[in-house]
């Protein structure tokens, strides 16, 4: 049931509002000319302060998430969010400080984040970092602005392609594109390593730079790193390197050793702040000596023991900035207490387990008799299996595995990507799982598998124990049904999303 | 070892059963040069220790009266809305690629699909772009991709736009060849110089329209609806949502409405946090749906018939279409939405008007007291709401360092993007604060000025 | 599964404890005697922080409450609980508080608790209030000792009995016991009041008092009330108000005005505070002329503008303190934010629709063919219904009725009591709830019955739909498994609760 | 009208449905006259105002630096254990009556139950009782119903037991006739006197024994509980639970063990929130099962067979066997025994060893520091746990309010209910309480003294 449907005329949480209505909203708001005045109520929800409570609490028990499921979705580093991160995050002076207000009335908050800055550097092996970028995606798009703005400020505009490895996730070529490049795509050779040799053939003084994820989206850590960096540099371009893993190497291997001259960190993955269902994020950026003065802004700085914004004036270089102000600063209070919480030998201990559990899971599965991805090569923090031969011998399908699998109690891992694995499940099950859920999920797997010969509509009809069936996405699109309408609307074809009811107040 | 749960048991037993016997063996592919490990990271604390730093932290961060707004507004936020929202289900889950896992959260941005284009009074909303001013740079390039009738890379920019969200957008969409092209505003009102919009603007793909605009004043969303459509350009309103609960929706602007609605979404049960994580919100006409940036839910049937809610029309998004997307967005501001959706469930049509009615009354009281005094007055003479240019008879970073001093923000400075208005301030009160902060807001002034 | 079933020896919420072990945890406790430590550690489970999570958060999902579920329970008031309540009393500054911290570093604290005084005694028509007692019960005996203190510092010593109606709940009679009184039963008439003349015949010189609920347990305001205060101060003896119902005339009625001489407020009922799945609770107990001055102690007094505790030293006839402190402040503090979210008009609506929403669910009820269990009277807060001809007919109990609810989504009514009313329900719906959700109750009864008619056993089996069928309580009772075992220690029969390891560190 | 959902149509409609044409027509059955309503009740305020009260209500209680113990202990509580606690699951649910709507809450109190058990070493634990001093008067009544071999209803308490628990204790026994006899104290060591204990005490139903004792001193638990049980007396232990993770379980003290075991909850996982809401722990070997108080769960088989959990035993209680029940409890401290499962989950037989451990190292760090000031001295020689008492040579009540002006809680006066003690302090310092906290203690004292 939708909220819209608890709704009743009149109905109020009258606690929530100012006492503000009728003849006296119309007296506070006499000065605003009635032409420029809406006319109709929005459709908003008329409920009570306990309907809206039951609601949504009811509604979140619908979901899977890392505290009440293992989650190993490959990419996306579901690991456990520690509950400190919250509640220190949430701290009243934290939440109710203005952007605009001034350095001197947040040193506390501005600590942090030059302290976080400070870390991300160590951690990247860089030389400065810019936290302002609100995702990945955006630490992408500032990475490779920054790399066109290196090669405008050298005159050296000939650059129009950025390269990325075909298995590359779909933001690194949508941000190439973003930044108003062209996107060359670099084949991955049988070892899931970037085939060098295509690479070689591809690179000139027509490139710009190259994306590049290490370990890949393929779960194997990229063995010529240093090759490719030569070969890049060697052609003039620069070295984007997509963090999205660098949990399986945090504490181990800098980012800047490998050549790589820019950077985000996905720090909703790596430094463990919450998905939310979808985001916030935060995609700090570190670059290294080429590219440190495009950096977005604002930034940190510190002056003696006062720590203050430094915006475009102190930077004249810099790309600009992404956000209005200072991207999502709760998010990066998050990661500054996590990375606290770890220190630098906990950091390492990160990688370390995350390796170790996606080791072991591929061991385990591959005894089971599943497919790896690409045999032989040890797994990073995570690895792609195919079901190809499960598809083929069985008539079910990685997505009918992945429905399955939620039956069982196991959020899913991602599927079909990378696309270059056939049938595709790439897993990743951090390192703050135990032993005991890894075992259970490989053996859920080989229980499905059974099931699959015994019965393949088991799998095709799940999931069967969830709050729905199996979805019709492809009828979803085609009907396209995106909100929701007052019956009477909906009927009278009336004007988009507002009510036949006038203002109460007119 | 932190989060981490293996015994020594575990790690032999699952060493053995990989074939290596040690953690260090499973990193043998890496080359031993780049294995150099960190240092300079301080050594990690426990709860007990980063709680103590934190809260230290914390506690140096005064808790001053609010009066600035300028993009992020003081308001109420239910305590319900962040109980709710910080359930591990909501605050833990990923992106609900897994449809039948994630109905909570699928619902959820379907009713706040629906409350966003009520408000806007569009036809669709996305699940959320990063914040308002780089959803307005995804609402400059989806404008260039939609118009159909221009070819054109130029975007009118009236300067009545927020600055900060000015030079967001064209860092966002600079390196695609997009421009804007600045609108100047009437000294008199504050709000765009209709007088000044060019009577042959050439091709021209959108023209932004802020509502209110940067500095609370309102412009005439009608005629610059319909000038827009004349020329064939699209229109962008830029607009806060709490407004809409009582300004006409740019859905009704003008003849045909608004094309594409974005702005900030913070002002809907979002803590002020320094800035973020906010988020921007967008909406758009169904005919131009294809070229929506972000995430979209639709209502679907499962295989028993039941209504369900799953993502749709992915193959706009990178994951699908790559390079040819309509944005590399992938991660956005997916929790902000749930608590936002809740806050505008709590607050109802009836509620929001009521917030915006006493924010703007609150707003005007204290313009009134502080025009009151002597040097001080209104910058512009048109209608406003909720947020107003005041001049000040003495240098407007002193004063507010001095109301600073006295734990008052007394508002945003503006002579860094507007040296035209001298030294202005935009203030801003909304319902949070009481006749009494208003006085105290006042009597400070008057001490600083005197 | 238990926390204990996921417990891994050497396994721990490393983030959580001091890094004390081994060694350096000998060295700390070194100037303990040996003989004095203990030699076994105790049965603590072994798990990562993210297993607690996940673990804790799995089980509350599987609770029915306020937030989730309509809860009609007879007599426990389950009304909405405002989340502001929750947040406001949580603030640092509260929760961080030393109960032993001079007054002076706690005013704002103290304010509080002051005018909560005020206002209950406002609220109740009493003289003066206590904050102390941690439950109804903990107030009833507050109540009934101080009616003994009364009677002893009169010399009264020969008065021996309390009167307790017989629908009574059980903590009347078991408080009258714990404050060395003997009970006597006075019967309910045919109509659901007190049998007058009955009590006139018990009531006598060895008449300590009578405890007595208005609205009673049956739902039913006790009409004669003035008159049962006449007869029982007559023979000398006191009134006890049994708060528990007061949602039922909060803000119209005052106890006081009725004839009470001692009454507690259930504020985890009436002021809406969790129930917190059994508690805590706060049993506010508030006095008038007579017994004021036998209140327990500490009260919170005004010194000009400070606000100080007042302890045995300043009211030396008080029966003394009933908690080391002074009882349940933080449920005391949520309670005050509601109360000054209600105001008195806004108390007086709670009563209000609290009746509405009882009188029209009877009414619908009966015009279902239910069968009130006092028909002719008006309902208070909440109503009796008797199952006894469902019973008769369709083999089906109350408790098949409830636990068929279940299933339906409904937490069940209060059964089986008071024990008056055969195949009791007693319906309690508050005034938070909608009259959809009633409506929806009204028809699942209707629906439930239809099965019984169709096929009782869908009843005798239910509940169906939740996470186990129905217990077997009797069974428990017999096998008293009250704790988990270690499964060697269960085997070998070993010492109670400890496990076989010795401590890590000797 | 905050919470009540109710429109105007459906305050008609539900009128009708009942047959009256008023709300007030509801009440016709009371009397007239009683029904004044009340007046002098505040206004009702709005969430938002109310925000506003209470916060400025919090500000006004400095976070000060705590050194007191005396039976509420400032530990860390990990952040975990709140987030959960709260949810709405939990919060809002009530007792768990109907077990399979409950089985979350009915599974953790069994959790619970054998956590208590394990710390205490005793066979049985029940769901709480109010606090610790209640639990110690309902202890008594127990002992007195339990003890087979006894009809007496005298109770030796000693003076080392919590004064505040002792008169709490007294109000609950009091009206039965029970009697406590005071066991007195060696002044050497602050332990109770085993020169003093009576050679022939009569009959008596129990000895109470505390470990660690209010002063913080450790009691000779096993010769004590060997004499009790010569004496035919039961032996009630009031322990502290975070101790009992380092010191000897009553259930192995002497020959047999103690027979009923009660406590403060507090230490863990509560916070100190001026006194309550808190929860008192209780224990007892299985043989006095059926005189406990308070609720029980026991496990279960469901009709399909599955493991569940119940209520048990329940006609011990009110509910059942009215004014032959154990005791009045109904409402207990549920939601504290929520967090208290969650925190010893969090912690785990090392993490609390590692907390007592920590906890007491402080303290006798701090007895060291402040014992270096001239005139300051410890007032017992003998082993304690973590809270010490010492002697100043100055008033206390001046020293702690000059101590109160640095932000400092000092410890707890002692003079009220042991003047024999002289100008004595009770100090305690928790796992909380850093180096730097300990020398800002020390220096302050240091000031003050001077
Ligand atoms: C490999 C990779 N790169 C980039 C991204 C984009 O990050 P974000 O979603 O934070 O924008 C992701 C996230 O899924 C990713 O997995
Ligand atoms: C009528 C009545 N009296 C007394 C009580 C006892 O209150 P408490 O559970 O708070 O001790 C209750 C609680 O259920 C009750 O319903």
């Amino acid at each position: 049931m939708l909220i819209f449907e608890h709704s009743r005329p009149g109905r109020r949480a009258q606690a929530q509002a100012p006492d503000l209505s009728g003849a006296a909203l119309e007296r506070a708001l006499e000065d605003i000319p009635a032409r420029l005045r809406r006319e109709r109520r929005p459709t908003l929800p008329e409920v009570s302060e306990m309907q809206v409570v039951r609601h949504y609490t009811g509604l979140s028990q619908k979901n899977f998430s890392i505290d009440t499921h293992f989650y190993p979705l490959g990419s996306c580093t579901m690991k456990y969010n520690p509950r400190a991160s919250n509640s220190l995050a949430m701290q009243p002076p934290f939440l109710g400080r203005h952007p605009l207000a001034p350095a001197g009335r947040g040193q506390g908050f501005l600590e942090c984040m030059y302290d976080l800055q400070q870390i991300l550097r160590e951690v990247t092996g860089m030389r400065e970092v810019s936290l302002t970028p609100m995702a990945g995606a955006q630490g992408e798009f500032a990475g490779v602005a920054m790399i066109r703005a290196y090669h405008d400020a050298r005159g050296d505009s000939a650059r129009t392609e950025v390269l990325v490895p075909d298995a590359a996730h779909g933001t690194n070529p949508a941000t190439a594109t973003m930044c108003g490049y062209k996107v060359r795509e670099i084949p991955t050779g049988e070892d899931g390593d970037v085939d060098l040799e295509a690479l070689k053939q591809v690179v000139g003084p027509q490139t710009a730079g190259i994306m590049l994820t290490n370990p890949s989206t393929l779960g194997v850590f990229e063995r010529r790193i240093r090759d490719i960096a030569g070969v890049v540099h060697e052609a003039g371009g620069l070295l984007y390197y997509d963090g999205a893993n660098l949990n399986a190497i945090l504490g181990r291997v800098r980012p800047g050793d490998m050549g790589f001259d820019v950077m985000h960190l996905n720090l909703h993955k790596t430094f463990s702040t919450p998905h939310g269902g979808g985001g916030p994020g935060a995609g700090a950026i570190a670059a290294g000596e080429r590219l440190a003065e495009f950096l977005p802004v604002p930034m940190v700085v510190r002056d003696g023991d006062a720590f203050r914004w430094a915006g475009e004036a102190d930077r004249p270089r810099s790309i600009g900035r992404l956000s209005a102000f200072m991207g999502n600063a709760g998010v990066l209070l998050r990661a500054y207490v996590y990375a606290r919480m770890l220190g630098g030998e906990g950091m390492r201990r990160v990688a370390d387990f995350a390796t170790l559990n996606a080791n072991y899971m591929l061991a385990c599965l591959a005894r089971e008799g599943f497919t790896p991805g690409y045999p032989g090569r040890r797994a990073s923090h995570e690895f792609t299996l195919t079901l190809k031969p499960e598809a083929k011998k069985l008539g079910v399908t990685a997505l009918d595995f992945a429905k399955r699998l939620l039956d069982y109690g196991f959020h899913a891992p991602t599927i079909y990507f990378p696309m270059l694995v056939p049938e595709c499940f790439l897993i990743e099950p951090t390192e703050t799982e135990t032993r005991e859920v890894l075992d259970a999920f490989v053996q859920a797997m080989v229980a499905i598998r059974e099931e699959a010969e015994r019965d393949p509509e088991i799998l095709h009809g799940a999931p069967h124990a969830l709050p729905v069936r199996r979805l019709d996405e492809v009828d979803a699109a085609r009907t396209l049904n995106l909100r929701w309408e007052p019956a009477d609307e909906a009927a009278s074809g009336g004007r988009a999303g507002e009510e036949r009811r006038r203002l109460a107040t007119s | 070892m932190p989060f981490i749960p293996h015994t020594q048991q575990d790690i032999d037993q699952m060493l053995s059963v990989i074939g290596v016997d040690s953690i260090d063996a499973l990193f043998d592919e890496i080359p031993g040069e780049l294995q150099t490990g960190i240092d300079g990271v301080p050594e990690g604390l426990g709860e007990m220790a980063v709680t103590r730093l934190m809260e230290e932290r914390a506690a140096r961060d005064p808790r001053d009266l609010c009066f600035i707004g300028a993009g992020a507004y003081d308001h109420h936020i239910p305590a319900a809305v962040w109980q709710i929202t910080t359930r591990g289900e909501y605050y833990s889950a990923y992106t609900p690629y897994q449809a039948e896992a994630s109905q909570g959260n699928l619902q959820l941005i379907y009713e706040y699909q629906t409350m966003m284009a009520g408000l806007t009074g569009m036809e669709v909303s996305n699940a959320s772009m990063y914040d308002g001013a780089s959803a307005l740079g995804e609402a400059a390039l989806m404008a260039v991709r939609a118009n159909r009738r221009s070819r054109s890379r130029r975007i009118l920019m009236p300067t009545t736009v927020n600055p900060l969200y000015r030079r967001t957008a064209e860092v966002i969409v600079g390196n695609q060849g997009i421009t804007f092209e600045p609108l100047d505003y009437d000294p008199a009102t504050g709000t765009i110089d209709s007088g000044s919009l060019p009577t042959d603007p050439g091709d021209v793909a959108a023209l932004v329209i802020p509502q209110p605009n940067f500095f609370g004043a309102l412009e005439d969303v009608d005629a610059l609806t319909d000038w827009a459509h004349d020329q064939g350009a699209l229109v962008i309103a830029v607009v806060n949502p709490t407004a809409m609960a009582v300004l006409s929706a740019p859905g009704s602007w003008g003849a045909e409405g608004a094309d594409i609605v974005c702005g900030e979404g913070q002002p809907l049960g979002i803590p002020l946090s320094s800035g973020g994580p906010y988020y921007g919100f967008m909406c758009c006409r169904k005919s131009h749906l294809r070229q929506l940036p972000g995430r979209l839910v639709a209502r679907a049937v499962d295989a028993d018939g039941r209504d369900g809610y799953t993502l749709t029309l992915q193959a706009r998004e990178q994951h699908i279409r790559r390079s040819k997307a309509t944005s590399n967005i992938c991660t956005n501001q997916g929790l902000m939405v749930t608590a936002s959706t809740i806050y505008m469930a709590l607050l109802g049509a009836d509620g929001l008007a009521a917030v915006a009615g006493r924010s703007h009354a609150n707003t005007r009281a204290l313009v009134e007291k502080l025009t009151a005094l002597p040097g001080v007055e209104r910058a512009f003479g048109g209608a406003y709401f909720h947020e107003a240019v005041l001049r000040l008879p003495r240098p407007a970073g002193e004063v507010l360092e001095a109301l600073a001093e006295r734990g008052i923000l007394g508002g945003c400075r503006l002579a860094g993007d507007y040296p035209e208005l001298g030294e202005a301030l935009l203030v801003s009160a909304t319902e949070r604060r009481t006749g009494a902060d208003l006085d105290r807001y006042a009597a400070a002034l008057a001490e600083v000025l005197a």
